[in-house]
């Protein structure tokens, strides 16, 4: 009887209905918004570059697979809006365990994971993506490598484990997210927040960050 | 003199002249069932992916032609151009000989096997089988215990440990297989009372839905069949008897060292035993290609449609619905231990298999004899199973203590 | 096949027993010459195998069933035989490590 | 429901005592158990110590002449059903173990070593992979014993938050033992089908982590993030999903003469022995004993949820399957109560000095800014002391030892992983069995090689 | 056409027998004997003693000599043996026996010792159906008494098979406390 | 354990201790008693460890031996330590949990560098076995009347012991375009 059991679930699978696998190149799942894919150096609307080569984001690496070098920014044609701009940025994805601190490093929000993560590269040079590759492009958009397989849309989101952290554990600045202007995109809008809905719905005043400006300070521990 | 095989073929019923079209329709006989048999390998590679997929919720191959089903074809071609490596331990002449024989005794077995009725090839009236054999049952016996040369010397010669496990264990199971798979096929040989497949397919001929009950050696020889079926499944090595390459045990048994395409001639050899052994069943037991004609009034009960095509047709459906078989039993059954298939085939298989065979045989000679059935059989079944009561109280229990001999 | 037939001999029983006695002697002189007990089983093999093809040889050459009734027997026996000649060279294996015929000579005393 | 499984829902400490009369007892009075199971566990050890370099001297691992009808075997590291890189030393005698020992470190990355290299800020980020199979759990268990030391307790919601995914986590790993024994038994659609509903939840802690796996969100003080929108929908989905396919296995094995006859009465282990061993999990709790860290000493808010303790009486490898089945469907009972019952509020302790500010603080606050930039340079510090906190992973109880010195560094970090010590019931238990059955033992140790070699 | 099969299997019968007396290796020599018996299979076929010749191979082929591989890899005993240096006389002495009996053998067929007149009480039937029901009728008329009795011999050789290899646990526990204790 | 009192470092003497069982190994054992973050630690001569485990185990119902694992203090002599012990560079740690009263308590034994040596608990807990082996892997602390006593995680051939301070951790250089030598 146990046996005829057996049989009977499996002969129900039968059936295209419930497919769990898809053919995958060909096609493929909705990825959520917070995977923490490759990253992208995020640019200003007027095309700034966001990054100021303050090397938060190498200090915080676990892995240590992000160099950055910051410099003075050139009086005649600034590349950051700020003193000085990352000179060189480069990312060693043979180390990159795409934990996200550097994405909740960045003070500038210059640096975000994209949902992309089909790499083949062919050999080592080709894993370590230096600025020129990381940066958007002019529509705001990721470069799409020779190496990398993804599809059109797969590159938009590009910020939401940023978001997701940039409250920093306060409910109350759940719905506030200091986007600064975007390449392609603009100043957003702060999108849907990321809280449960059960929760009630943050009101931001405009003296919610007066009446917790004291905590910052913080008091030290001991 | 005689031609040595297919004595009973009506191809030879003029004497034999080795410069004639006989022998290009034997050749042309041979050739194609050997072609036939590699494509409905391919193709039942390609379908059990497919099913078993199915069956877990998967897609299964899907890139190589039309929903993947040059798959097969497309491992082949890539196995046939893989490096051939040969373990500096193993055993040259015998590593390199073992797929080989591996794979003869599968499509020897097939030879025997009634695909269809008579028909006429260039001119010569032939049977829909490569040889019709007067031993016809006996052959398929001795090819199935002639097949665990090929696992058993690949297991050896490749000279390291778990290949060699695997090969003790292939030869133990079909040494003890092979028993209870004869005893499976003599309950049908008796009812039948030849060992000709082509007799035994002709007394399954189809005369209405009575010939299912009563003409096929299904219910008559219903142990017979399952029997047969288990011990069939043991012989090829399918799961849940796959304990000669067993991965979670034995990493793959005994092509653990293979590589290229002597790996993919042993799987060519195991899934064309399974064909085989499918045909073979259907040949004894579901009445091989016999069946109901298509549309009679159309055709004509006798015509070229329902006399040569029909019966291929229902010989094709049945060992499709046993190939499926096989594969919903691969996707269902948890493996068993190798102790338990050992248990399973010696203290229950043979003892059942004698048992329904004595029954078999009282059956049929009350029937010759007419004697009452309805007294002779419980007689003989009380008889049977108090011969085993005796042996069994022989047996030493648990726990009781036997002097050894030393 | 008529230039075959003229250039091959005609097959009578002789050929056969020929063959039977060569054979035989190939398993008897190897009985004698190999010490692995194992082999020495498969030379017996050879020898039971030449005495079936005289049987058979003679069954045919006589129109008679009993030649080849005999064979069957000579098969039982042979495989009664290998069972119980195995188990004892398994046994022999277990306690002395070695299947060597000239190492079993405990019953010489 | 088979009737070998029972339930039991009484207080803890009950269980402890009752239990106690019966077997524990006996730990006290140096019975014969504890001397036979010690005899034999030396016994076993003094053959088989032969070290790797031993074995390199002798050149094959098997001495032909002196072992005479056994034949020593290693199974794995490459072997496709040690779990990783276990390798265990088997003799055999045709196919029954004689005895056996597992051999590790093939997988020794040194995380504890690189523990002292990372700050309190990164250091989720190496524990987290160690037990991969349940990298909450590690987090989980690291957040505690730093939080022990700063001597804060994250906000409720993170409690919660934290619970809700440890018990998905928890599921998530039970389904991947349900596919991996499956497989080691040759039940090959098992396999799938358990594949099949990890992959939900998977994508569920996809979806709110960022990562499958190594997700690195349960931080000191908290949570890296809040749930995402529809996380409610999306998780009672899920459950439903897995609820419906365990119920599936359960259908598909359970009454399955095959896979009764292959694990009923296999690897039998006593209470005794596990305790003896320092087995804990699910191995311990199929001896009879209802030991779960969640019930006897709650952490977290697992006090104020509704849960059963599974446990078994017959120590055997069908119990260990059977029990990790049933705690799956008490897991999906914890999270539905999480999912209801998740309060609001903040999710990380507001400490500035451990929780980096809001993001837009960073543009308002000069000190935010301070906060930020330091706390993502050179961490926090954490007063000196040592702590062991510990919790019920899938695996059994996982513990983090954690010594600072006062720097922002841990002076040593020390994970005892429940897999690493489970491993040493292999010994008694894969004594006599067949070779098959030894796979099948191995595979209800459920060991995972990242956290035994760490 | 007879010419060829017979000389094509007695090459095939000479040079299996021949290996299994010159192969160093009991697996060679085991595999030499499989194509020793599959050849006087073909002998046997060719002398319409089909369903000998299948029970040849079934018995042979698939059962003895499966046996004698799972013998020799089960011990472990597939390395060549010692060469045995002390018997030279003794293989001498073989080889000219075995001359001698050829001889005798081959003088004493030439001479027709044992040509009688065929027996005409079981013919065999005609080839084209097989002569499995005339085997079958001698066997269970003629021999029926001598066919019982073999197959209880067989039953007792299974038997007695079983309780030789049989090694109790007793033994082998002693065993390993020799071992422990040397 | 949620119950208890919440503090940092308290030292306490024989008569103030708060914790049964800890009051029994200070009284039988010589042993110094700390709380540490609300759990209960013992201080105790290495001499005394086995009878100490031995007795917790026949005497106070102590079922399992959680954990032993060791701490390297090589850069970190100056650290506080109760009244009565002397700090050394190695300490031995070892958690025992008992069932049957729902009771942890951690006993740790400094052991010095000149002489790295422990009387095994492997015969008094059969599951210190792995651990110990561990222990005497990666940090060279030898566990007397240890069956097994080889490296466990290490290969055989490896030099040090890789847990201790000054082996150094080994890295495997990162290779940046930017930046041609190896960090």
């Amino acid at each position: 009887m146990g046996l005829a059991k057996g049989f009977g679930v499996t002969f129900r699978q039968m059936g295209a209905a419930n497919r769990v696998t898809v053919p995958y190149p060909q096609q493929k799942r909705d990825k959520p918004e917070r995977l923490h894919g490759r990253h992208v150096l995020n640019r200003y609307e007027d095309g700034m570059e966001k990054c100021i080569g303050c090397e938060l984001c190498a200090g915080v690496c676990p892995a240590k697979c992000i160099y950055v070098r910051g410099k003075d920014n050139p009086e005649d044609h600034p590349v950051s809006p700020g003193e000085r701009y990352g000179f060189v940025y480069e990312i060693n994805y043979l180390r990159c365990i795409h934990c996200d601190l550097c994405v909740e490093a960045c003070p500038t929000e210059a640096i975000t994971e994209t949902k992309l993560f089909e790499f083949s590269f062919a050999n080592r040079q080709d894993a370590i993506y230096t600025k020129d590759e990381l940066l958007v492009d002019d529509d705001g958009r990721a470069q799409r490598m020779p190496w990398e397989h993804w599809e059109g849309h797969e590159d938009t989101h590009t910020s939401a484990w940023m978001r997701a952290t940039s409250s920093g554990g306060r409910a109350d600045y759940e719905n506030r997210v200091n986007w600064s202007g975007e390449l392609g995109v603009g100043v957003r809008a702060p999108e849907q927040g990321q809280h449960a809905p059960a929760a009630p719905v943050a009101t931001v005043a405009t003296d919610a960050t007066n009446a917790h400006g004291s905590d910052d300070h913080g008091q030290a521990h001991h | 003199m005689r031609f040595l095989f297919s004595a009973g073929d009506p191809l030879f019923d003029e004497a034999f002249d080795f410069m004639s079209m006989m022998t290009v329709v034997v050749l042309l006989k041979v050739v194609v069932a050997f072609v036939v048999l590699l494509v409905s390998v391919m193709l039942y590679i390609w379908g059990m992916r497919k099913w078993i997929a199915d069956m877990q919720n998967r897609v299964g191959p899907a890139n190589a032609g039309p929903a993947g089903v040059l798959q097969t074809l497309a491992d082949g071609i890539k196995l046939f151009f893989k490096e051939q490596s040969i373990p500096d331990s193993a055993d040259r002449p015998i590593f390199r000989l073992a797929p080989y024989l591996s794979i003869l005794p599968a499509f020897l077995m097939f030879c025997v096997v009634p695909i269809g009725g008579e028909v006429e090839i260039l001119g010569r009236k032939t049977y829909l089988q490569v040889a019709e054999l007067p031993i016809g049952a006996m052959f398929i016996l001795a090819c199935s215990g002639i097949a665990v040369y090929g696992v058993m010397l690949a297991g050896w010669s490749s000279g390291s440990k778990y290949p060699l496990l695997g090969a003790v264990r292939a030869s133990a199971q079909v040494l003890s297989y092979e028993a209870a798979f004869g005893l499976g096929m003599l309950a049908v040989l008796m009812r039948a009372g030849t060992l000709s497949t082509r007799e035994i397919v002709n007394q399954q001929q189809w005369v209405g839905m009575e010939s299912l009950v009563r003409d096929w050696f299904l219910l008559p020889a219903f142990l017979g069949f399952a029997i047969f079926i288990l011990a069939a499944i043991a012989e090829t090595n399918h799961p849940p008897f796959d304990f000669v390459e067993a991965e979670q045990e034995l990493v793959g048994g005994f092509v653990t060292e293979y590589t290229g395409i002597r790996f993919a001639i042993f799987f060519l050899a195991e899934f064309m035993n399974i064909i085989t052994m499918s045909a073979v069943a259907t040949t004894l037991f579901l009445g091989g290609p016999s069946g109901p004609a298509i549309w009679p009034d159309r055709f004509g009960a006798g015509g070229w449609v329902n006399g040569t095509v029909v019966p291929v047709l229902w010989f094709v459906a049945k060992v499709l619905l046993l190939t499926f078989c096989t594969v919903w039993i691969r996707a269902s059954l948890p493996r068993l231990r190798y102790d338990q298939l050992m248990a399973l085939g010696w203290k229950w298989l043979i003892e059942l298999a004698v048992l329904f065979v004595l029954y078999v045989i009282v059956d049929e000679v009350a029937q010759a004899e007419g004697w009452n059935r309805a007294i002779a059989i419980p007689l003989a079944l009380v008889g049977g199973i108090a011969a085993y009561g005796v042996l069994y109280l022989c047996m030493p229990k648990r726990g009781e203590t036997v002097e050894e001999f030393r | 096949m008529g230039l075959l037939a003229e250039i091959t001999p005609d097959i009578t029983a002789n050929y056969y027993l020929g063959l039977a006695a060569l054979m035989f002697v190939v398993g008897g002189v190897g009985m004698l010459v190999r010490r692995n007990t194992l082999i020495m089983f498969m030379c017996v093999e050879l020898m039971l195998n030449a005495v079936n093809l005289t049987f058979v040889t003679f069954a045919k050459t006589m129109n008679d069933a009993h030649g080849q009734a005999i064979v069957f027997f000579t098969l039982v026996v042979a495989a009664a035989e290998v069972a119980i000649g195995l188990a004892i060279i398994v046994a022999i294996f277990r306690r002395r490590q070695g299947v060597t015929a000239d190492d079993i000579d405990q019953l010489a005393g | 429901m088979s009737d070998t499984t029972d339930t039991n829902a009484t207080d803890a400490d009950d269980v402890a005592l009752e239990v106690d009369a019966g077997e524990v007892a006996s730990a006290t009075d140096n019975s014969n158990a504890t001397q036979r199971l010690r005899g034999q566990t030396d016994e076993g050890a003094q053959k088989l110590t032969l070290s790797e370099k031993e074995l390199v001297l002798t050149g094959a691992p098997w001495p032909e002449d002196d072992l005479g009808d056994t034949m020593l075997i290693n199974m794995g590291p490459q072997h496709p059903s040690t779990h990783g890189v276990l390798r265990i030393m088997m003799e055999l005698d045709a196919e029954e173990v004689v005895r056996a020992k597992p051999v590790i470190g093939y997988l020794h990355t040194g995380m504890e070593k690189t523990a002292e290299e990372l700050t309190y800020v990164q250091g989720c980020t190496n524990v987290t992979r160690m037990d991969y199979a349940s990298p909450l759990s590690n987090e989980l268990v690291f957040c505690m014993a730093v939080e022990q030391l700063l001597d804060i307790e994250g906000p409720e919601r993170a409690q919660w938050m934290r619970m809700m995914l440890c018990e998905l986590n928890r599921i998530s790993s039970h389904l991947l033992f349900q596919a991996t024994n499956g497989m080691d038994i040759g039940a090959v659609s098992m396999m799938i089908y358990g594949w099949r509903e990890r992959e939900e939840s998977l994508r569920l802690l996809e979806k709110i982590t960022g990562l499958r796996m190594n997700h690195n969100f349960i931080r000191v003080g908290g949570t890296a993030a809040d749930l995402p929108d529809g996380w409610q929908r999306d998780t009672l989905e899920t459950l439903a999903k897995i609820e419906r396919g365990v119920h599936e296995y359960d259908e598909l094995l359970s009454e399955n003469p095959i896979w009764k006859s292959r694990l009923l009465g296999l690897g039998i282990i006593s209470t005794q022995e596990c305790l003896d061993l320092s087995i804990t999990g699910p191995i311990l709790r199929s001896t009879g004993f209802a030991w779960d860290l969640r019930k006897a000493q709650p952490y977290l808010k697992y006090d104020e949820v509704d849960f059963d303790v599974v446990y078994t009486t017959n120590g055997d490898v069908y119990d260990r399957w059977r029990i990790r089945l049933e705690e799956i469907f008490e897991s999906i009972k914890i999270v539905r109560q999480c999912v209801e019952m998740m309060p609001t509020g903040d999710y990380r302790t507001q400490d500035a000095k451990i929780t980096p500010p809001p993001r837009a603080r960073i543009d308002e606050s000069m000190e935010a800014l301070i906060h930020h930039f330091k706390l993502f340079t050179e961490g926090f510090k954490v007063p000196a002391g040592e702590t062991y906190a510990a919790l019920e992973s899938p695996r059994g109880e996982i513990g983090c030892y954690m010594v600072s010195d006062g720097s922002a560094k841990p002076l040593r970090m020390h994970i005892r992983g429940p897999s690493f010590y489970n491993l040493q019931s292999m010994g008694p238990m894969v004594r006599n069995a067949l070779v098959a059955d030894a796979v099948a033992i191995v595979s209800s140790v459920d060991p995972i090689m990242g956290e035994v070699d760490r | 056409m007879e010419a060829v099969v017979f000389f094509v299997a007695a090459a095939g019968v000479l040079a299996g027998a021949l290996g299994v007396v010159l192969f160093r290796h009991p697996v060679y020599a085991a595999l030499s004997l499989v194509g020793s018996m599959l050849a006087i299979a073909v002998l046997f076929l060719q002398q319409d003693a089909d369903l000998v010749a299948i029970v040849q191979i079934v018995v042979y082929a698939s059962a003895i000599t499966v046996l004698f591989l799972f013998v020799i890899m089960l011990l472990g005993v597939d390395r060549s043996e010692a060469r045995d240096t002390g018997h030279l006389f003794q293989r001498a002495a073989a080889v000219v026996l075995g001359v001698a009996v050829l001889v005798g053998i081959v003088g004493i067929v030439g001479n027709k010792w044992v040509a009688g007149t065929p027996a005409s009480s079981a013919p065999l039937d005609d080839p084209r159906g097989g002569n499995v029901r005339a085997v079958a009728e001698v066997l269970f008329t003629d021999y029926i008494w001598a066919f019982e009795v073999v197959s209880v011999m067989l039953v007792i050789g299974v038997v007695g098979s079983v309780v030789l290899a049989r090694r109790s646990r007793q033994i082998a526990a002693a065993r390993q406390r020799e071992e422990v204790s040397v | 354990m949620s119950d208890e009192v919440r503090e940092h470092d308290h030292e306490g003497t024989a008569d103030a201790i708060s914790d049964p069982v800890a009051a029994v190994l200070v009284e039988r054992f010589g042993g110094v008693f700390r709380d540490s973050c609300g759990q209960a630690v013992v201080y105790l001569d290495r001499a005394q460890l086995a009878p100490a485990v031995t007795a917790l185990r026949d005497d106070e119902r102590f079922t399992m031996l959680v954990d032993v694992t060791a701490v390297d203090h090589l850069t970190n002599s100056t650290r506080p330590l109760p009244d009565g012990v002397v700090g050394e560079r190695f300490e031995l740690v070892v958690n025992l949990l008992s069932h049957v009263r729902n009771h942890r308590v951690r006993i740790i034994c400094q052991v010095p560098e000149s002489d790295p040596t422990v009387a095994s608990l492997t015969p008094i807990y059969g599951g210190a076995n792995l651990p110990e082996r561990e222990v005497y892997d990666l940090f060279g602390i030898h566990f007397d009347g240890h069956p097994d006593h080889t490296r466990i995680l290490m290969p055989d051939e490896w030099d040090g012991h890789p847990l201790r301070k000054d082996f150094a951790a080994a890295r495997v250089p990162v290779t940046f375009k930017g930046d041609p030598s190896p960090r």
